[in-house]
């Protein structure tokens, strides 16, 4: 197994369970033109999700490809960030999810497309610019919220509050890696301190960091997502689809 | 008048009408109520298969399905638009939606109920929907045409995504073909109800065809459909729920039996197995989404005011 | 195979359906005591299941136990009514829900415990008893709920106009059966009619009558239910609990 | 004071102070701080091991955690109501906790990550709370110590059931085994902690044993607890996760690693992973709530009136 493994199969998990999570609101927008962004920002992720996962397969070396990663796993062995696998509560709520996981993404994948290893560099290369469009997808509801109504400035001040926390888990140091995180977390900062600015909302304090997801330590909410995402697959074992 | 005979010889003519051309009011209200048919059916159209895409086997028809679904949702903004075209605004049509004065098609308050029927749909009511709107492609009103010529194009991509999808499961394991067989099933019916009631009890369908809004008969695209999905329903290795399904030599097409129009009568009037539920779902969803198109209008008015007063400045 | 087993199985497996739902309420019902009511009202139905459905097994002949069919079969092989596998909803809608559910029970039951299968005859006679407390628990927060509060009446009575049409499916006739529930109806009227009069509840007319369920064309919901449900006994194939 | 005097000599005599019964307003106090923390840990500790009712891989395990979850339900009652013989109203404690000036125990914000949870939950939480219970049966005040002894009975049956779970799991399959040793693994230390910090750091010990409502230092009680679980481990086939674990002949009890008290504080001041969406369900289950409770009381006070004019008529 190579040692790049563990980070891909990292990267991978987040973009696939953001995307499950983003899925959800097909059909379900606060407007039809936002029904498609929404759906196609989780086709990006889910898009990166398969080229890290199939990478992932082949770096772990054991025969497992995207699906049998995606859909074989207990959550005890996904590696997500728990950000992603949050319920998506309100529109502020997806939305600050979104601000705070493309944040994080667009310069994870900037300075993944300059890493030695060229499939991951390739894999960088496509992704950071879908993840500029979602930074800016994010960014401009943010705004449009924070500084909007009272009702959505209260929302999006409470998605805020509720997401922001689960920033941390995202830059934990991992020296080993490609892209060790902890060097992103002040393109990050200032990244979301402008948005926020911008929106007239306030960086809460927050006093507590959850973290777990990379060990296989998620929230009670990861089991019932995969058992629904997996339910088809595994009730079908060895099928061809 | 000169513009009624206007009218009439673009019609004749095989020409097509624009926006800023006169028509007769009875046209516009027809193709008003046509077009924002169609486009609701496209937005409702997305729960069915929406259902599955949380659930989709594999990460690649995963991806497919969602694309599909948003395809609808693109389908469903270019058909408003250009309803638009004739003088009615969005909002009010979706509002006509939400409190039950405008229809959509009846095919989408029937359940899924496996994945093989996101397969189905994409075989037969896709296809069906290609049948109707083939001809579409030239109707006499232009927005609506071009809008058509669009949606044909990505639908049969769709239709041969469902097809694939049905091909699959008819050549996987046993209990996966029994899915595939059981939504066919299920589809077959509904869908040949689809082209809506026999020709006899069609009412607005003469003026329509004068109109070159409508080029032939349901019972036409009908026979049509199904004499398409014989050999298709034969290289899928699955069995189209007919007994009486035959090649007729007289006639050069398939003789079958007709879908129960009293069924399909009882789904438009609204008590098919999901018309409930799917117009609980949109109606939340609007609901639910007021509070962000409020935030969104309040803000772009905020800027909108900053930018006057930049330019005073 | 006996012909009882269709029977048998459709009653266990609206009694486990309904379990399910109900058990969703355990930690979130709107007052204590209504907590532990519902979870008793759920373990009853689920008591009642697994006589049903070990019953049931035993009459296919198959070597099915109670586990191989509450898990075991997907939502096209369940036979419940749709009346049971509907959302929640509100504290109403679950009343409304619970109120036709018991009403038809009770008089089910009570003739089920007068039938010439003995063991039918026992589930029946224990069962009755139960549903009669579930009826008076669910006739009470509807009179309640609809004689309470404006908002209170208003949500009452659209649960009622909610489930009102699933009613039917429960009397659809079946003349083989030990019980035909066919032969229920009018005293299945004459609670409720009664229920909702001394409540200033209006019973809707519908004009739809939705079925399926004791064909096993169910609604979307039951396979949400479903995967939820049987998860981790799936997981698993083969062990023991 | 005669009364003061009283009052010393019942609690000297092992006696039991009584509602009606003259008390220091200190003790008062303690007791309905002690009392509210232990029922709104009862209803707060529904939600961990309510998370997998929907789950349960038998019908057999589904009944058995529905009725556990819902005889925890049941205790919040009783132990409300104890509370309330101290001139308190259960609502005025129901908002202090959904207000987070009251706590519940540490203990319930760990999340449940499998079935096995359930098992390790039952074994050792559950094991926990009966050797810190089991005291307070002779507690002084005389509901509290009532209510204790029937807790303590159900708790005993509930920390059997959860044994039960771990020995199968321990005795199934190889998944199940390591689903079985990946909770005990994660409960071992976070039930330590339960027993609150080291005696040093113990605030309000010292009071609670003069006047009976505590027996036994945090300390004593932990080390009674390992002592119990070290042999239940190996008849379970469970590792314990401490390398320390020894058998100290001097002490005549086991030697073993403390739990993190840093980690205990943190979840104490509202910082581990699930203190926030334990209040959240708890909050919105109780304002959802709010109109059903409302309309109960309306409809109460109706049918108070009927009643009276039935009276004077």
């Amino acid at each position: 197994m190579s040692e790049l493994f563990p980070f891909t199969l990292a990267l991978g998990d987040d973009a696939l369970i953001a995307a499950q999570r983003l899925a959800e609101w097909s059909t379900r927008a606060p407007e039809m033109e936002e029904d498609i962004a929404l759906s196609n920002i989780a086709l990006d992720q889910l898009g990166a999700a398969r080229l890290l996962l199939s990478y992932a397969g082949e770096l772990e070396g054991a025969g497992r490809d995207e699906d049998a990663l995606a859909y074989l796993r207990d959550d005890r062995e996904f590696r997500n960030c728990l950000l992603v696998e949050l319920p998506n509560g309100d529109f502020a709520v997806t939305m600050a999810k979104l601000l705070v996981l493309s944040a994080y993404q667009v310069p994870l994948y900037t300075a993944l497309a300059g890493c030695p290893d060229e499939r991951l560099a390739a894999i960088g290369g496509k992704a950071r610019k879908e993840s500029a469009y979602h930074l800016d997808h994010a960014a401009l509801w943010v705004r449009r919220l924070g500084d909007g109504t009272e009702e959505s400035h209260r929302r999006m001040q409470a998605g805020i509050d509720q997401v922001w926390a689960y920033a941390d888990e995202l830059f934990a140091a991992r020296p080993d890696a490609p892209v060790d995180p902890a060097t992103l977390r002040s393109e990050f900062d200032d990244t979301v301190t402008a948005v926020l600015a911008e929106a007239t909302l306030t960086l809460p304090e927050v006093g507590w960091t959850p973290a777990g997801g990379r060990d296989g330590v998620h929230t009670e909410h990861l089991s019932y997502l995969l058992a629904e995402m997996q339910v088809v697959h595994r009730a079908h074992p060895g099928a061809r689809w | 008048s000169d513009l009624a005979a206007y009218f009439a010889e673009v019609v004749d003519a095989d020409q097509k009408i624009e926006p800023r051309d006169w028509m007769p009011e009875a046209y516009r209200r027809t193709l008003i109520r046509q077009i924002a048919q169609h486009a609701h059916s496209e937005i409702i159209g997305m729960q069915p298969e929406g259902n599955w895409i949380s659930r989709a086997p594999s990460l690649k028809r995963k991806a497919i399905l969602l694309a599909k679904v948003q395809d609808e949702a693109g389908h469903g903004l270019y058909l408003y638009a250009a309803a638009e075209t004739l003088g009615v605004s969005r909002d009010e049509l979706v509002d006509l939606l939400l409190d039950g004065r405008q229809k959509y098609s009846s095919i989408f308050n029937y359940p899924t109920l496996s994945w093989a029927d996101v397969g189905a749909i994409g075989w037969l009511v896709d296809g069906a929907a290609i049948v109707n709107q083939v001809p579409l492609c030239r109707c006499s009103y232009g927005p609506y045409a071009r809008a058509m010529i669009r949606v044909c194009k990505e639908e049969s991509f769709h239709q041969r995504q469902g097809y694939e999808i049905l091909h699959t499961l008819a050549h996987g394991t046993a209990a996966q073909k029994a899915m595939a067989q059981d939504s066919v099933d299920r589809w077959w019916y509904p869908s040949l109800a689809m082209f809506g009631p026999p020709d006899g009890d069609s009412t607005h369908s003469a003026q329509s065809m004068a109109w070159k809004i409508k080029r032939f008969s349901n019972d036409e695209l009908r026979q049509r459909f199904v004499d398409m999905c014989v050999g298709q329903a034969e290289a899928l290795g699955l069995r189209l729920p007919d007994p009486e399904l035959r090649w007729n030599d007289e006639r050069q097409a398939y003789d079958f039996t007709q879908p129960d129009y009293d069924e399909l009568m009882r789904v438009i009037k609204g008590n098919g197995p999901c018309n409930r539920q799917r117009m609980e779902h949109r109606r939340r969803a609007h609901s639910e989404g007021a509070w962000v198109r409020e935030a969104a209008a309040a803000y772009a008015a905020k800027r909108a005011v900053k930018e006057k007063e930049k330019v005073a400045a």
